[in-house]
């Protein structure tokens, strides 16, 4: 029940884009088409629910017991950074082809604040389960994380949808490209508040 | 280009937020309020004159393939020492600012200041580089701010002005990205008749 | 010094150091070749986007001067030859001159040379246009006026006299970028070198009708009658399917065809103005 | 301009350029990890000596743990000369926009609510957000000195004793439920009757 | 006879203007119209005006000044869109709201889209739900109905969703809630008398601009039959699963906007799908979330919402969804 | 009562001239012959000027597999052989003759009655059809004769005799049905016979009861021909939507109707294949309807090829005072004329007049993205979408893979869109670059 | 020739030997797109260099070196190859976790036992590289443009 609610608030009610604002440049850069949409929340989803399983392993068994949290920021950005790199390379040694077909170019992804962000989040947020506040759990926090991936990609898929339907209609040119997809962005941000109070 | 061209292209012609549409995410997130966003800009400020400048400083030194990793190091031990410092001496910004200051870390423009301009130029130029986008980040986060804040709840840097309450979708996440999709255009119309 | 300060310094370098070596070692596994020459080139480009060099756009351009081995072949006709000499000091070539042109309409039929004999009312597009029928007037080769051209050109070089009811060229704008000469489907618009001091001499007309069939169509039409490539010193002038070209290399820009037409169809460009003549 | 990427350089640089960082990182953390502590500690004893009467220990360093229906909650103790004056709880009910940090504090002599606090929320600025205001006549102030056991805890429209903020119901109901919740806590804590436990618990 | 004119086939044309399908809505929409003129008086004759006025007045303003260009507000588009606004806000909105509520509906959600066609999302409703969560306090003051020009003080009454959505927080069942509350039966509600939006005065009212609406061909029954099959369904499987907890179909269907919704704004073609089969899921679409929002969410009301959301799925429907296509089948 | 699936619109039919019974037209002096009246290369000339002619002698040969030989349609003397304006204005080669007489090939049977008795062999039929220059006289002008002989592999089950004839005005078949009902029972048959003795239907729309009534009665000798009625919607001629109405198979894309198991043809195309099989008579002329409101005689000629439009509506007495638009063919899929002194052609079987009120273009509005073309659209494609991407240039990727080649340029669409948008117009010429494209990419 | 969905990179070959015709592509990542790119240090663009098996429909072609050809994917394997990549890992790492808990494992067990799933997954789609290699072929057609 506990991930149900989990992935409902971070999928739909807090939405890491419409209501966190994590990941915005990819949102506006990365959405013109649907299936490069699609391809680039794979990835991220991947990415995040691999980099907070250890980052939140990092947090909780080496920072902690030492005493060194002040150097979460630090380390986190390493360590997505690096794995993000040992993906890469294992997939290019695996398969040259598969590496080339998979077209969406990773280290796109360590710069991208969701992941870190999101990584953030799990160590530092508490969430109320019954009528106490807790932190998340290695389970929950990767659930956490998988189900902002794919709120990320819910939101980035619609609006890559919604930005191929404005290529052919005719904004006013001033309206043209980011400024009309921030102005999306807020409607559809308005529309997902409906889903507030759901848990 | 001149010291003082330095110093004030971040404010028009290279504004991180509203001509050159980056960091997006702290923009958005910390500006309910005018001070908010003043804050935000400040604490990047911040971090970017002292990685420009320390970046200048080594860029000679690090070899191509360590360098966006060297850089990942250097700002990122400035956003700690600032969230340190926030953290201890400003604890009620500290609380509204959150998850951003962190990610200062990723936010482009520190990091694309130091890829487009540090590592080319010598360290008083970084220096004014840096404040200069710097201080065009911390006006522009401040002017959104305000617009919602004015918007949002009838008050100006906390002055209220307007009883009872303003329009609350302006505070809310919808609020942000409209006030930022109108002022970006509105940007626009006035630079370009300018030029 | 304390404890966490010590096991910092110790983590976090280490760290650096391992993160080093694998870096090192996946750099020697993977070497990328980038040219960063491309993006130089790129930067001299002028960054239209126009496709006038034949590329889908000025980065892919630079890559195709990049990876050249002689950019002789290759003219990026919005910067012209200056930027071709940039580029060229980039790559450590030579450029080839080229000669700058203009793009020139080849159709006088102006609403009153040419009287109408239809009017169109579908969609304003002179490619519509084109495909349903000859044009609006009894001339099957002149300008069908839907302005394709003008909405065709990126610098805002052409604009549709309301007046005559064709393109104009605003040579001070035009890049001879050529999207215009693509977009229009009766091929009227030429790409010409601008000549000496900016002077040309131009057959104003398209059509490929016998004298007195373009005559009656047009009252500014080619006739091809031969006049002026008889009076022509210089052989510069063909005749072709009832048309009369001038040769832009042979034309010494003698002028002496101009007056000897008789429907007036071939113009000058740019001469100095002398007194009674006009310059259309 | 850089320097060649052979091996030494770079390990050489990265290695060094991390020596430098984190050199600075740990000296930033010294200098700062006192008043970091001591921010963070006092604002969780500020809302404390705020919810209780006043004390002289220091409660943050009293918590017991009490279990109701399966969910653990934090307890403060506040006691004056050893002896307990006032119990912080520490719930956090689901409101409008989250969880709703709260602390409810109950005076030890006759079970009253001493005040209560919030400690973070994620509430609709200037609608659901009055729950946290301090302002005077405020929603929060119907709470101060009111017995819960002669106090019906539900917002009038539910039936209850509390005046619910103007269309911030749902908040109004978290808070109303929170601060039932902690009652439920208190009850517990001192129905098990054991003054060891809270005693013992002090001593800790 | 030189002269004639010249153009591509087809060489006639079936003349059902946009005008013409704009006014056939604007007629469809007079019977509730004029329900809610009278049994609200005066405030609804006056929301109607102001928000006639202030859209009108928006589209006009900057299409003369800001964009330069053709003005086309006589293609009456802004008049549904004023005359719907108007049908989904309080009886006793404030003026003033209503004016925001126009401006942010024309030219918010539709002339910075580019006009008339162009719009992603539903302007009415991006209106009402920008409203609704600005002025919350404001847009859920009800009035109950009361008889024509009688003044009507802004009374807080609820409506029956909200009656129902607090019933339950409150710990009630839906039994007692509905024994409280004898106004709420579904026969009740199909004629007047039930609080909420000016729009939901009479379900009978809507029914007749329906059908009306399907008679002149102006609109196809795939959304709005498929809203209510879902509503029935999911409201159905619920409620038999726990009565207490879960109110029943027909209160459902003829409660809150769900019969203004389906019937005026799913329809609304820039922000519908194009396919049947599209029509069909995007109805589906909204039935769901409008029940999720209704039986889990904060709000009382999910309509508006449900239709803003599957609003930005429809470009992706559309996508996906293709008209069944000649020649692609198997024969035989 | 039959129809086809998908799409279709109601334009109101005004078969105004459906009363007016065929006559024929008193010869022009001078008759001017194109030598392009079907799909396909152009016949190539073998007489020059000064040549004498008599009616239905050859003047043009077939230049290729997809062409067809052109007869005199006149007596008289070859003036010239020259290029000259076809009706939209593009320059085709012609024959002029200046007509002395009304002299007949001999061997051409110009008796009344009815000759029923189909002696001719398949290959003798289909040799005559072809040296009839006969072709498909439905508008597509496709050489009879290759249509009637399918691949070896492909059998033909039906063979539909189209006699929807949907497109508003146009009366020329109905007229030739109510009189001429035998012959095309007979032409019937003969086609039959060439695709070895297929069910044959004759499809006739509801508006046209004398016709469908002349049709089952000449039809009633033969057991394996039957009339059909059909529902009154336009397109329902269209060859793909009558395979589908009629036999509920559908041509599949880019494929013949031959793929479906059906031959279509023309029921101007059947008169044609009985007068040349049993009369020996070449296509030398046709029905065409004159028509429009507002000319004030609306009339059923049988026209020869080449007669000048000018002369046409000079002799009818039309008064062109009101006429805006000419038109060559129906209202939904005819070509405007450009050139009036241009000749009639095979294909031509109505001259349509329309005032500007019934005919002029309103301004241009923005797609409401209402569907209803799409749900005009018998073929069940967007042309909303293909409009848009259209409109955005270079976007041909996307438009084959949204079918703009299935398009069969009906005009329903633009007929039904409220905003005026001329969807076909853009269309039509998208659609040639994109089969352009696929047509390289086959070759390679 | 059907046209099917696809993904279309444009590239220059550079070698043609028995086996391969070797292209080289400038491969555009995801951020060539963005608007920040300018700016942005993660905005790589690099050469890469394919090999395509030679196969008929090169022979028919007549391929030459510096030939600008368009190297050819449907855009179906694409997703597949997202999905092989990406998706099933991702799956397999949640699906651990929890199983894992579910055996009321330590949770840094849990979590690096996980982990150590994922590397599995991929050491194991590692010895079916030749396979994926064969999916995952990449045809070049002449572009002309
Ligand atoms: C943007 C927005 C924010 C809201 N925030 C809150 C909130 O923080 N707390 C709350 O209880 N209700 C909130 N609401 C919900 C309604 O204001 C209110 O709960 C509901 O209409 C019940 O009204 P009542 O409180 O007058 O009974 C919010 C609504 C909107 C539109
Ligand atoms: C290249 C080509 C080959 C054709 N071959 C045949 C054929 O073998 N058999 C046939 O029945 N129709 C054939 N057709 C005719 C078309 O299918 C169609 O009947 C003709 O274009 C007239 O159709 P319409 O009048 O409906 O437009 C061919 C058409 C073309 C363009
Ligand atoms: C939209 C459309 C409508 C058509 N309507 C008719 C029609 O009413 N009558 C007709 O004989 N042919 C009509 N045709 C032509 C037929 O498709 C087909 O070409 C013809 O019946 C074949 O016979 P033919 O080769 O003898 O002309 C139409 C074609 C199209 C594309
Ligand atoms: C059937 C139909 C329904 C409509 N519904 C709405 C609506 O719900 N909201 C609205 O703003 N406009 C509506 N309109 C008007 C118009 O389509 C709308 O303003 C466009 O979205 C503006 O681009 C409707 C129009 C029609 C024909
Ligand atoms: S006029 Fe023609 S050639 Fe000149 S810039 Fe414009 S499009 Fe290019
Ligand atoms: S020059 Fe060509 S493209 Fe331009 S208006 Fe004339 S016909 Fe059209
Ligand atoms: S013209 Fe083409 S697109 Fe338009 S309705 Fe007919 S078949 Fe469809
Ligand atoms: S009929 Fe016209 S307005 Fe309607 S969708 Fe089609 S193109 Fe758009
Ligand atoms: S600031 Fe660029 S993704 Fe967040």
């Amino acid at each position: 029940m506990e991930y149900i609610l989990i992935i409902i608030s971070a999928v739909f009610v807090n939405n890491i884009l419409l209501s966190q604002f994590l990941g915005i440049c990819p949102f506006l850069g990365v959405s013109k088409k649907v299936s490069t949409a699609v391809g680039m929340s794979a990835a991220v989803a991947f990415v995040m629910g691999m980099a907070t399983c250890v980052t939140y392993l990092l947090q909780n068994y080496l920072l902690v017991p030492l005493e060194i949290e002040f150097l979460q920021t630090v380390s986190f950005i390493l360590v997505i950074a690096s794995l993000v790199q040992m993906v890469e390379i294992i997939l290019k040694k695996i398969s040259p082809s598969l590496y080339q077909a998979l077209g969406i170019f990773l280290p796109l992804i360590t710069t991208n604040c969701a992941v870190l962000g999101v990584a953030l989040m799990v160590v530092q947020k508490q969430f109320s389960f019954g009528g106490a506040a807790h932190m998340l759990n290695l389970g929950q926090s990767v659930v956490f994380a998988v189900a902002s991936a794919i709120g990320f990609g819910l939101a980035i898929t619609l609006f890559a949808g919604i930005r191929e339907q404005l290529e052919l209609s005719k904004v006013p040119k001033v309206f043209k490209g980011v400024p009309i997809a921030l102005i999306v962005a807020g409607i559809m941000a308005m529309a997902f508040m409906g889903f507030s109070g759901i848990v | 280009m001149t010291k003082l061209k330095l110093l004030t292209k971040g404010i028009i012609k290279d504004n991180p937020t509203f001509a050159l549409v980056l960091g997006m995410c702290p923009t958005l997130g910390t500006t309910t309020s005018a001070i908010n966003g003043m804050g935000m800009g400040v604490a990047t400020l911040f971090v970017l004159i002292l990685s420009n400048m320390v970046v200048s400083a080594v860029a000679r030194f690090i070899p191509d393939k360590v360098r966006i990793p060297s850089y990942i190091v250097i700002i990122s031990a400035f956003v700690t020492i600032v969230q340190l410092l926030i953290q201890a001496y400003i604890p009620s910004l500290y609380d509204t600012l959150g998850l951003f200051i962190p990610l200062i870390v990723v936010n482009c423009i520190v990091l694309g200041r130091a890829e487009a301009f540090a590592n080319k130029h010598n360290v008083i130029d970084s220096a004014l580089d840096g404040i200069g986008i710097g201080l065009g980040f911390t006006l522009s986060l401040t002017v959104i701010g305000l617009v919602r804040e004015i918007l949002g709840s009838g008050s100006a840097f906390g002055w209220k002005f307007m009883e009872p309450y303003g329009m609350l979708i302006f505070v809310l996440a919808p609020g942000a990205f409209l006030v930022l999709g109108y002022l970006m255009v509105l940007f626009k119309k006035l630079t370009t008749k300018k030029a | 010094m304390d404890s966490t300060l010590l096991i910092t310094v110790v983590l976090i370098t280490v760290v650096g150091v391992v993160l080093a070596i694998v870096l090192y070692f996946v750099a020697q596994k993977f070497k990328v070749v980038e040219d960063e020459r491309i993006d130089i080139v790129e930067a001299c480009l002028p960054g239209a986007n126009c496709g006038g060099c034949g590329s889908a756009g000025c980065h892919d351009f630079a890559q195709r001067l990049v990876a050249a081995p002689q950019i002789g072949s290759l003219f990026c006709p919005v910067g012209g030859n200056e930027v071709m000499n940039k580029v060229a000091n980039v790559l450590g070539q030579e450029a080839v001159e080229q000669a700058k042109m203009v793009a020139v309409l080849k159709c006088n039929g102006s609403c009153f040379n040419r009287p109408k004999t239809n009017t169109y009312e579908g969609l304003s597009s002179c490619r519509v246009k084109a495909a349903l029928y000859s044009g609006d007037t009894a001339c099957r080769y002149g300008c069908l006026g839907c302005g394709d051209c003008v909405s065709a050109c990126k610098f805002g070089a052409l604009s549709m006299d309301v007046s005559t009811g064709l393109p104009v060229v605003d040579e001070s704008k035009c890049t001879a970028c050529g999207a215009c000469v693509a977009a229009c489907p009766k091929t009227i618009i030429e790409l010409r070198p601008v000549g000496l001091k900016n002077c040309r001499v131009v057959v104003i007309c398209s059509s490929k009708d016998k004298g007195a069939v373009a005559r009656k169509a047009c009252s500014a039409a080619c006739i091809g009658c031969g006049k002026c490539q008889k009076i022509c010193p210089f052989g510069a002038i063909t005749i072709e399917n009832n048309l009369a070209y001038i040769d832009p290399s042979l034309c010494k820009l003698c002028t002496k065809c101009v007056s000897e037409c008789p429907t007036g169809a071939i113009h000058k460009f740019n001469f100095p103005k002398k007194p009674k003549e006009d310059i259309a | 301009m850089a320097a060649k990427s052979t091996f030494t350089n770079m390990v050489l640089s990265l290695g060094s350029i991390c020596l430098v960082c984190s050199a600075l990182l740990g000296i930033a953390n010294n200098v700062t990890a006192e008043p970091i502590a001591q921010a963070t500690l006092a604002k969780i004893n500020d809302k404390i000596s705020y919810v209780v009467p006043s004390y002289d220990n220091n409660p943050s360093d009293n918590v017991t743990m009490v279990e109701v229906d399966g969910t653990e909650y934090k307890v403060y103790l506040a006691s004056m000369s050893d002896k307990v004056v006032g119990y912080a709880i520490e719930v956090a009910p689901t409101g409008f926009g989250g969880p709703i940090s709260m602390i409810v504090g109950f005076d030890a002599e006759n079970g009253n609510i001493y005040n209560t606090a919030v400690i973070s929320h994620s509430e609709t600025p200037g609608l659901g957000d009055k729950i946290a205001s301090n302002e005077q006549g405020s929603f929060r102030d119907q709470f101060i000195e009111m017995n819960p056991a002669s106090n019906k805890l539900s917002v009038r429209k539910d039936g209850g004793d509390i005046d619910a903020i103007t269309a911030a119901t749902i908040s109004s109901r978290a808070f109303t439920v929170g601060v039932s919740t902690a009652y439920k806590v208190y009850l517990t804590l001192v129905g098990s009757g054991d003054a060891d436990v809270v005693s013992g618990a002090s001593k800790k | 006879m030189a002269n004639t004119i010249v153009s591509p086939a087809p060489h006639i044309h079936g003349r059902n203007e946009t005008q013409i399908l704009m006014r056939e809505v604007l007629r469809a929409l007079a019977p509730v119209v004029l329900v809610s003129f009278y049994f609200y008086g005066l405030n609804a004759i006056l929301l109607q005006v102001t928000c006639l006025v202030s859209c009108l007045l928006t589209e006009f303003l900057i299409q003369k000044y800001i964009q330069k260009g053709q003005i086309t507000i006589s293609d009456g588009s802004a008049c549904v869109t004023a005359v719907l606004l108007a049908l989904n806000l309080p009886p006793a909105t404030p003026f003033w709201v209503a004016i925001i509520g126009s401006i942010v509906a024309i030219a918010i959600a539709k002339m910075t889209f580019g006009g008339l066609g162009q719009n992603i999302f539903n302007p009415a409703l991006v209106g009402r739900v920008f409203l609704l969560i600005s002025f919350p306090v404001v847009m859920t003051t009800w009035t109950a109905p009361s008889s024509f020009f009688s003044s009507v003080d802004a009374f807080s009454g609820a409506t029956p969703l909200a009656l129902i959505n607090e019933g339950l927080k409150s710990g009630l069942s839906v039994q007692d809630v509905f024994a409280a509350n004898p106004g709420l039966t579904p026969a009740q509600m199909s004629f007047a008398r039930a609080g909420g939006s000016v729009g939901e005065i009479s379900v009978i009212a809507l029914l007749i601009g329906f059908v009306y609406l399907l008679v002149k061909k102006v609109i196809k029954p795939h959304i709005t039959l498929s809203i209510w099959a879902t509503v029935i369904l999911m409201s159905g499987i619920f409620s038999l699963c726990d009565p207490t907890a879960y109110t029943g179909p027909l209160f459902n269907l003829f409660t809150g906007g769900l019969m203004l919704g389906s019937i005026f704004m799913a329809t609304d073609y820039v922000t519908s799908p194009m396919s049947n089969k599209g029509m069909i899921i995007f109805g589906i679409g909204i039935g769901v979330l409008t029940m999720l929002i209704r039986y889990f969410g904060a709000y009382p009301e999910g309509v508006s919402f449900a239709i803003l959301i599957m609003n930005m799925v429809v470009p992706l429907i559309n996508k996906y969804c293709k008209p069944v296509r000649y020649g692609y089948k198997k024969n035989k | 009562m039959i129809t086809f699936k998908i799409g279709g619109i109601h334009p109101h039919d005004n078969k105004i001239a459906k009363n007016a019974a065929i006559e024929s037209l008193k010869l022009p002096n001078k008759v001017a012959i194109s030598m392009a009246q079907h799909l396909g290369a152009p016949a190539t000339p073998i007489v020059t000027k000064g040549d004498s002619v008599v009616v239905g002698q050859v003047i043009g040969e077939p230049s290729g597999f997809i062409s067809g030989f052109v007869h005199s349609s006149v007596s008289g003397t070859v003036v010239a052989v020259e290029p000259r304006a076809d009706i939209v204005g593009n320059m085709v080669t012609h024959v002029v003759i200046d007509v002395e007489g009304d002299i007949w090939d001999e061997s051409i049977d110009r008796s009344e009655g009815l000759n029923s008795n189909i002696v001719a062999s398949q290959d003798a039929i289909l040799a005559k059809i072809k040296s009839s220059g006969i072709v498909g006289m439905g508008g597509a002008t496709f050489p009879t004769h290759v249509k009637l002989c399918p691949p070896k592999d492909k059998k033909a089950d039906f063979l539909l005799i189209n006699g929807a004839e949907c497109e508003p005005y146009v009366t020329a078949d109905d007229r030739l049905m109510r009189e001429k009902s035998a012959c095309i029972a007979v032409g019937t048959a003969i086609m039959a016979k060439v695709l070895g003795g297929c069910k044959s239907y004759i499809c006739i729309e509801e508006n046209k009861p004398e016709a469908i009534a002349a049709m089952t009665a000449a039809c009633s000798k033969y057991e394996n021909i039957e009339v059909l009625k059909l529902k009154k919607k336009y397109p329902q001629g269209g060859e793909k939507q009558l395979i589908d109405a009629v036999t509920k198979h559908q041509v599949p894309s880019g494929a013949l109707p031959i793929e479906a198991g059906c031959v279509v043809q023309n029921v101007a195309t059947a008169f044609a294949a009985y007068e040349a099989v049993q009369k020996n008579k070449p296509l030398i002329e046709r029905v065409m309807t004159v028509t429009g409101q507002c000319v004030a005689e609306q009339k059923n000629y049988l026209v020869r090829f080449g007669t000048p439009l000018s002369y046409i509506l000079e002799t009818s007495g039309c008064n062109l005072e009101n006429a805006a638009k000419i038109i060559s063919g129906g209202p939904m899929m005819g070509k405007a004329v450009a050139n009036i002194e241009a000749t009639t052609q095979k294909g031509s079987s109505c001259l349509l007049m329309l005032t500007k009120e019934q005919t002029a273009r309103m301004p241009i509005g923005n797609c409401i993205r209402c569907g209803k073309c799409a749900d005009a659209c018998p073929m069940g494609l967007e042309p909303w979408l293909l409009y848009k991407l259209s409109e955005n240039g270079n976007q041909f990727d996307a438009l084959e893979d949204n079918k703009i080649f299935d398009c069969i340029e009906c005009g329903c669409c633009t007929f039904t869109c409220p905003s005026f948008i001329p969807l076909l117009d853009i269309i039509r010429v998208n659609k040639v670059e994109v089969m352009k494209i696929i047509r390289n990419r086959a070759k390679k | 020739m059907k046209k099917i969905e696809r993904i279309e990179h444009e590239a220059v070959i550079t070698a043609i030997d028995e086996n391969y015709i070797t292209v080289e592509i400038q491969k555009k990542s995801a951020c060539a797109a963005c608007h920040a790119k300018g700016v942005c240090v993660a905005s790589e663009q690099e050469t890469r260099y394919v090999d395509v098996p030679y196969n008929i429909s090169s022979l028919v072609e007549n391929f030459q070196v510096g030939d600008a050809v368009n190297l050819v994917l449907s855009s179906s394997l694409g997703m597949k190859a997202v999905f092989i990549s990406y998706a099933v890992p991702l799956m397999l790492l949640v699906f651990l976790l929890l199983f894992l808990y579910s055996l009321g494992l330590n949770e840094l067990m849990i979590g690096l036992l996980s982990l150590g799933g994922v590397a599995l997954y991929y050491l194991f789609i590692f010895l079916f590289r030749d396979k994926l290699e064969r999916i995952f072929t990449f045809s070049i057609e002449k572009n002309n443009k």
